[in-house]
């Protein structure tokens, strides 16, 4: 039988986040063995991989995304790693007419009017992240924000969806710091959050927003925020960054996975396996490859036959089955509506990272995602 | 006066011409047209880029943001206004128009100094207009960039010849579509800028910034205003420059921090204009084609050798695809080491000696 | 104007600057417990600054190598050390401060011996055979950036590696609504002991001259009875490893480092340098102390300029100055 | 005697506290060869450095053909007319000998920006050029690299790039130093036909006597950047002050 | 026992054969004039000697000691100072620092520095001037005072007169004098009335091979040699 062709288009070289794009890969392969139940086939034919690299580069990146769907004739491809790649890539899939799985690239744009009916996208975006994270601070008319994150789009619409979270709440944000991006020297910033709230009344927070480098949090922290009585909150991170959240004990915040947080079936195998095989959990991009293969799998077995637009009317509105539970693609932008983890930092140091403790899980239902575009109308 | 080495740098630059020309029915593959047609515009950047290092021995590395301000000065407007060819042209004059003001702004207030520090200040500019293109997000698209449509013309729909049946001709297995007509928008453009500047640097003009990199106070005793010189030639370059990021931009249908402005261009520049060979114009045109082919197939040429080799201890991991850049950077050093004047250099100055 | 500047001149000239720049700052902020926590933070961050430019200083203004591989040996610096603190990870844990203390210590030498080494290598290898051609040093050099770079995505692989920090470090002394961070009191210490001692060794003996007239021209050096190529990759080692220490310090301060962030270091370690004027490690100082002093201010009385803040500093002073403040080298 | 083409009035430069050249006022004409002559360090190059504006005057101006050119570029003095070759060698080493002149002759006919024309077709320059590689015998090495040529071949460039200038007023600064016997001459004959042209003007600074004797029309004697003495060539070498700050005793039958 | 001498000298720069056979002994005490037209090889054979150039085959004796192979800066370490054709003056280093570096330790002797003060006035107006200012004269000299600066055993000197006005090379024939009292002086030199006043013994050196050697005496009146060898006829 012909095989299923499918495209992994990565970042793999050029970029630290290089790292980012193999589990995300690794993950990948996982969800296929899994949804195959070993077998790599599909209605009998078997699953051909073609990898990828963007490089880092938006260009290179429309280069082999046109050349997999136009020269390797993959029925669709899936990435890629860093949002702005991801968005040059958009119009391709358009132009080739086949189907481009966002995944783990998070912009909230890339189910937003520049997109189009070609693209679905199983990462989750900022606007889940921010509130997300707004739910964990369970606000009320007590609780000030001051917001820090970097000045650009990513930040900016980052600290709106936060806001917009927090709307009707009564909670108050006091101020909005956005730095230039690769800031490494917080003390100015943090000196203009601690004299916004020091003399507030109530739970006193500052919402660190920054995706970058630069340990703000970390260096917030040193200069002893609670003999103001101020608060750090944060999202989750990869297992790699976390051992720097032990110094965190007891903060709350909110992310999209965390290898132990999540109970079902999928999640078991994965984190037995994976354990197995590469001696540690699974982070937080190797679910995320998990759910997107999930999604193609389970996209394959249903639909009649795989013309493109036989897929997409299978894909609008499927409800399958990853680490992570159950994640349905809106049928409007198709982007993945999934459940976020509420979590506390909990330090074992028996083990090497901090340990985000489940508080609950917020069901997608609870966040109000705005719908990018529609792609009904 | 014409010796073995310069003919043979100047066949293959011909040769490279004619292939790029008939690229389309040469290789049919998507990647390849993606691969020429960057090749046609890394060619005129990098080449006006030569006239400031080589020929003019000024090193600058705000090149790419001249190619920026081109790029994004048509993409914001097609964004803007639509697709169509107003937008195309008002963006390549924008862009045209911005970078002579950063240009003068930069060369009246820097150019006296050091050229170290020159070199530095149009770093921190360059950086300064990366960080701004992210922060101004709602022009720019920020990080992530804006997409757009290209003019009609260039649509992949659009067929440029129909046969009875209204369906696009084929030539020799190539459709006669808008893609092919964008392809060669592209090498047309490129090669117009690319002859100009061959122009240039043969005139008298091209001579005199010859000059000016020899013997900087000589070129000023002898009667030419070093300052203005420079200040013209940054700017002749930072127009080449942005017009070659219009038609990138025009291609592309995308432009984004990473295709236009990055720091990483900016250092594939410099790699090419290397290894091509400096002050020689040729050299860019080789160094562009040598450069972008590595990155599009140094790596799959590695996935395999890494392949060939497994179960040889270490060879593989060396060869991984994901390492062709630590191999590029070696193949870079020893090219400076051996050949500082880069591949057209020294065959031409080898020529010389035969 | 000519007696304005005796004047100034004779009250310390250009050393003054940081002082103007702090009393300026102290008018315009206002409340004095955040002058005080900016202008200490920012010193310290000079202080950060000067051990990652002493040794671009070096090279770059003594040897007049313009050395873009010199990111590389502040990541290497950074790497070498996590990973010699991650191996002591149990010294580092305990509950003694001599323990803490020494894989600290252990950590620093590492990073330097892998400076000195690197240097040497580097030295052979790289530069000798491009002294006195910036452009091939630029271009080699950042050749070595990538190649570096690579090596350290090869074996550190592409995550953010995380450091680790004794705990007598962690933390901020509180005086009033004063905070001042325990690990940039020490950076600061730090950087003023390698300050003394390059001053020392630059002003109290030959090797600053030494240096200069091997860089001018190397044979009459060498006919006067000078090594010059030992001097050069004495000088380089000592450059690189100044670097790697910077980078194991800067890590330290990050906690959370990437294969590029010396890459991501360097264009404010150059205008640091710059400023300084080609050539005097004083000069260097007081660059660093201005850009430190300046982020500080600027970010917390107008956060839109921090981005700029430094481009603007040195285009002012090179306006003023073509040559830096205090170029030893006209 | 005609009027001056080139003055300078009270002309100094300081250097912090040392003045290089202080208060030199003297009139050059046209078909006259004026010697410099001074110890070294007396201001020589330097007064000829302001003149040719690589150094700006502290006080005092220069004025060609009564326009005040002080404050003026060196390349502005050069499309005035003032042309200079240097004491130490000075060219553009990586250029073709052809090349070299070819630049200063189209620096003279102000073709610097034409950009669209090449060089190689026009004519005019490339023969003007090869005129001068002629009048100086360079052309056996017209197509050599500057940077190649033996000593005495680069000071003759040296000259030469001074003629294809074609200026007002040359100013030679030792042209013969470490050229061989052999070469000497053909610079000096140049000179002497330079000199033999009633609208040019010459200045010379030289060491040699012999070179003095045969060349000079007036000599000049600067001194710790001072004028000390201005006339006739035998009657200033033959003056006192002279001999005691210049010539010393022993060497001067010998030189 | 000769203090220096030079044997069967090849020397080649590049692809080009310079010296072809050069050998000469260099007498102690006095001054060694070596003559000889543009580029025939004078300043090769210092350099050679110096260890700047590298001869094979040859050899160059320094005491009795083979130094042929030697490090430059060994060589110098001996004894020898080299003022080179070019003055290899220190631009951005001032007159002090220029001459400092050619002591020792470091420090000046005091008697020493005053002698070359008094010779060279300039050099002690101008202590403190970064050197590339200085005239092409007054480089010269803080050339030829940096080889004065430290008792030496061996100067090497190329073409010290070069530029300089004639009370100055008056100024220098004394010098060379005095110094050629306690310490031997090996002189290039196109100024053949100078090289005459100073020299006791001399070698012409022509297209890189020694054409004749001999007394400075025998070969001032000898003046059909002079002719032959160097086309010194007036
Ligand atoms: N740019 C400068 N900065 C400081 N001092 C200078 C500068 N240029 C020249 N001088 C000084 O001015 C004096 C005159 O120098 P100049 O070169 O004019 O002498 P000269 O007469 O040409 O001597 P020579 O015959 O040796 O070439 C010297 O003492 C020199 O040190
Ligand atoms: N670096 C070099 N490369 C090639 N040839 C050289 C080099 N240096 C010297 N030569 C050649 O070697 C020959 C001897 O040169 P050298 O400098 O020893 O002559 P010289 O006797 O000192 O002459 P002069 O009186 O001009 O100083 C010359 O023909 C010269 O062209
Ligand atoms: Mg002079
Ligand atoms: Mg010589």
């Amino acid at each position: 039988e012909d095989p299923i062709k499918i495209a992994l288009v990565h970042g793999l070289s050029g970029s630290s986040f290089e790292a980012f794009s193999k589990q995300a890969q690794t993950g990948f392969e996982l969800g296929i063995e899994y949804g195959t139940g070993g077998t790599n086939e599909i209605n009998g034919r078997p699953i051909e991989l073609i990898i990828k690299d963007t490089q880092f580069k938006p260009d290179v990146a429309r280069a082999v995304l046109a050349e997999a769907y136009g020269d390797d004739e993959v029925l669709l491809a899936v990435g890629a790693t860093s949002s702005g790649v991801t968005v040059g890539m958009l119009p391709i899939a358009e132009e080739y007419e086949k189907i481009l799985i966002v995944e783990p690239a998070v912009a909230d744009s890339l189910t937003g009017p520049d997109s189009n009916r070609y693209i679905f996208k199983t990462s989750r975006n900022s606007s889940m992240d921010m509130q997300a994270q707004a739910l964990a601070l369970n606000p009320d008319a007590n609780l000030h924000v001051a917001t820090l994150a970097e000045d650009y789009a990513f930040g900016r619409d980052g600290i709106a969806a936060f806001k917009s979270a927090l709307d009707g709440s009564g909670a108050k944000i006091v101020t909005e710091e956005y730095v230039p991006q690769g800031t490494t020297d917080f003390t100015a910033y943090a000196e203009r959050m601690f004299n916004a709230l020091k003399d507030k009344e109530g739970r006193k927070v500052i919402l660190i927003y920054i995706a970058g480098g630069g340990d703000a949090p970390g260096k917030i922290q040193a200069m002893e925020p609670s003999r103001y009585g101020i608060e750090i909150s944060m999202g989750g991170h990869i297992l790699p960054v976390l051992p720097t959240y032990k110094r965190f004990p007891g903060m709350e915040g909110a992310v999209y996975y965390y290898f132990e947080a999540f109970d079902n079936e999928v999640n078991a195998w994965l984190v037995e396996e994976h354990t197995k095989r590469f001696d540690s959990p699974p982070d937080f991009f190797t679910a995320g490859g998990m759910s997107a293969a999930l999604a193609v799998v389970k996209a394959l077995k249903e639909a009649p036959d795989y013309e493109t637009d036989t897929l997409i009317e299978t894909m609008e509105g499927m409800s399958w089955d990853t680490p992570k539970g159950k994640m349905t693609f809106r049928p409007e932008d198709h982007q993945a509506l999934q459940d976020m983890l509420h979590f506390k930092i909990k330090v074992d140091d028996a083990v090497d990272w901090a340990i985000p403790e489940k508080v609950r899980i917020i069901p997608a239902e609870e966040m109000n995602i705005p719908i990018g575009r529609d792609n009904q109308g | 006066m014409q010796n073995t080495g310069t003919l043979i740098v100047k066949t293959s630059v011909i040769l490279i011409f004619a292939l790029l020309l008939f690229a389309p029915f040469l290789f049919q593959d998507v990647r390849s047209l993606e691969v020429a047609a960057r090749i046609c515009i890394f060619i005129v950047l990098v080449a006006s880029f030569d006239l400031l290092i080589g020929y003019t021995g000024i090193v600058s590395f705000a090149h790419t943001m001249f190619f920026g301000f081109g790029a994004y000065g048509a993409a914001i407007l097609l964004k803007t206004m639509g697709p169509g060819w107003t937008p195309v042209i008002l963006g390549a004059l924008a862009g045209v128009g911005v970078s002579l003001v950063f240009a003068i702004a930069i060369g009246l207030l820097s150019l006296r100094v050091k050229a170290i520090f020159f070199a530095m200040i149009t770093l921190a500019a360059a950086s300064v207009v990366l960080v701004l293109a992210s922060q101004l997000s709602q022009i720019t698209g920020g990080e992530d960039g804006i997409i757009y449509k290209a003019p009609d013309l260039f649509k992949p729909a659009t067929k440029l010849l129909t046969d009875a049946d209204g369906k696009v001709v084929r030539l020799w297995g190539v459709r006669l579509n808008g893609k092919l007509a964008a392809y060669y928008f592209v090498f047309f453009c490129a090669l117009a800028l690319f002859l100009v500047m061959l122009r240039f640097v043969g005139s008298p003009f091209g001579t005199v910034l010859k000059a000016i990199r020899e013997n900087e106070a000589r070129a000023e005793a002898i009667g030419y205003r070093v300052v203005a010189y420079r200040t013209a030639v940054f700017c002749l370059s930072a127009t080449i420059a942005s017009l070659a990021g219009t038609v990138y931009a025009v291609w592309l249908k995308y432009t984004g921090p990473d295709t236009a402005l990055s720091f990483a261009i900016m250092i594939d520049i410099l790699l090419m204009v290397v290894i091509g060979g400096m002050g020689t114009m040729w050299g860019a045109v080789i160094g562009a084609v040598l450069m972008i082919l590595a990155q599009y197939y140094l790596r799959d040429l590695m996935g395999a050798a890494s392949e060939a080799m497994t179960g040889i201890p270490l060879l593989p991991e060396l060869l991984a695809p994901d390492r062709w850049l630590f191999w590029l950077g070696i193949i870079f050093i020893l090219l400076v080491y051996f050949f500082p004047k880069g591949i057209a250099g020294t065959a031409m100055a080898w020529g010389e000696k035969a | 104007m000519t007696a304005l500047t005796t004047t100034l001149g004779r009250a310390g000239g250009v050393n003054l600057l940081p002082l103007a720049v702090a009393l300026i700052a102290f008018v315009l902020i206002g409340a004095p417990s955040s002058w005080v926590t900016l202008t200490v933070a920012g010193l310290a961050m000079g202080m950060m600054l000067f051990l990652m430019a002493s040794g671009l200083s070096l090279v770059f203004g003594l040897m007049d190598v313009l050395n873009f591989g010199h990111s590389a040996f502040v990541s290497f610096g950074a790497f070498v050390s996590a990973s010699v603190l991650a191996g002591l990870g149990g010294w580092l844990a305990a509950d003694s401060w001599a323990l803490n203390a020494l894989a600290l210590a252990a950590s620093y030498l590492a990073a330097i011996l892998f400076g000195l080494i690197a240097g040497w290598f580097f030295e052979t290898v790289i530069i000798r055979p491009v002294y006195r051609d910036h452009l091939r040093q630029i271009l080699i050099t950042i050749g070595a950036m990538i190649v570096a770079e690579q090596t350290i995505l090869a074996f550190w692989g592409g995550t953010p590696y995380s450091v680790g920090r004794p705990a007598f470090l962690e933390g901020s002394w509180i005086i009033g609504d004063v905070s001042i961070e325990i690990y940039r009191a020490f950076a600061f210490a730090l950087g003023v002991a390698v300050f003394v001692m390059l001053y020392l060794v630059l002003n109290r003996t030959r090797i600053g001259l030494l240096i200069r007239a091997g860089v001018e021209d190397r044979e009459m050096v060498e006919a006067l009875g000078f090594r010059v190529d030992r001097l050069f990759i004495g000088v380089f080692m000592l450059g690189s490893a100044l670097a790697a220490l910077g980078g194991a310090m800067w890590a330290g301060y990050e906690t959370l480092i990437t294969p590029h962030m010396g890459a991501d270091l360097m264009i404010v370690v150059f205008i640091v340098v710059i400023i300084g004027g080609l050539g005097s490690i004083e000069g260097t100082l007081l660059g660093a102390l201005l850009v430190g002093l300046m982020s500080n201010y600027v970010g917390f009385l107008a956060p839109k300029l921090a981005l700029a803040s430094n481009m603007i500093l040195m285009v002012a002073i090179l306006l003023w100055r073509p040559n830096g403040l205090r170029p030893a080298v006209k | 005697m005609p009027s001056p083409s080139l003055v300078t009035k009270d002309l100094t430069i300081r250097f912090g506290g040392h003045v290089a050249v202080n208060n030199v006022s003297c009139a050059f004409h046209p078909g006259e060869l004026t010697v410099i002559v001074g110890p070294n360090g007396a201001g020589k190059t330097t007064y000829f450095n302001l003149i040719s504006g690589q150094l700006t005057a502290s006080s005092g101006s220069v004025l060609k053909d009564g326009t005040d050119i002080t404050r003026m570029s060196p390349s502005a003095r050069a499309h005035h007319g003032l042309g200079r070759a240097f004491q130490l060698t000075n060219l553009f080493p990586q250029l073709t000998v052809l090349e070299n002149i070819r630049l200063a002759v189209q620096a003279r006919s102000g073709d610097g920006w034409r950009m669209f024309r090449p060089v190689a077709r026009m004519r005019a320059l490339t023969q003007k050029a090869e005129h001068y590689l002629e009048a100086t015998r360079l052309s056996g090495v017209a197509h050599q690299t500057a940077a190649n040529l033996p000593h005495g071949d680069q000071r003759k460039l040296e000259v030469a790039l001074l003629m294809a200038m074609e200026p007002d007023i040359y100013m030679f600064d030792e042209p013969t130093a470490g050229m061989s016997l052999d070469h000497a001459p053909d610079v000096l004959d140049l000179i002497a036909k330079i000199k033999a042209d009633p609208t040019k003007t010459v200045l010379l600074v030289e060491h040699k006597m012999d070179v003095v004797r045969a060349l000079a029309d007036r000599i000049i004697v600067l001194h710790n950047g001072e004028l000390l003495a201005d006339g006739d060539p035998a009657e200033v070498m033959s003056s006192r002050i002279v001999r005691d700050v210049y010539l010393g005793t022993a060497t001067e039958g010998a030189a | 026992m000769s203090l220096l001498s030079v044997r069967n000298m090849k020397t080649d720069i590049g692809q080009y054969a310079v010296l072809h056979d050069v050998s000469f002994e260099v007498p102690e005490g006095g001054v060694f004039v070596l003559l000889g037209r543009n580029g025939a090889g004078k300043t090769t054979t210092l350099r050679s000697i110096i260890g700047l150039w590298k001869p094979s085959p040859g050899s160059v004796t320094f005491r009795g000691e083979d130094i042929t192979a030697l490090h430059t800066a060994d060589i110098a370490r001996k004894g020898i100072a080299y003022v080179p054709e070019n003055m290899g003056i220190f631009g951005t280093l001032t007159v002090d620092e220029n001459l400092i570096l050619a002591t020792r330790n470091g420090r000046f002797d005091a008697a020493r520095l005053a002698r070359i003060h008094d010779l060279f006035p300039a050099l002690a107006q101008f202590r403190d001037k970064q050197a590339w200012s200085l005239s092409g004269g007054q480089k010269q000299m803080l050339s030829i005072a940096r080889a004065m600066i430290e008792p030496r055993e061996l100067i090497l000197i190329d073409e010290p007169t070069k530029g300089l006005a004639p009370s100055i090379v008056d100024a220098m024939a004394d010098a060379f004098r005095e110094i050629a009292q306690t310490t031997t002086i090996l002189l290039v030199e196109q100024n053949f009335a100078f090289a005459r006043a100073l020299g006791r013994d001399m070698a012409v050196i022509d297209d890189g091979r020694v054409a004749h050697a001999g007394s400075m005496d025998d070969f001032a009146a000898d003046t059909a040699l002079q002719d032959r060898l160097l086309s010194l006829s007036v």
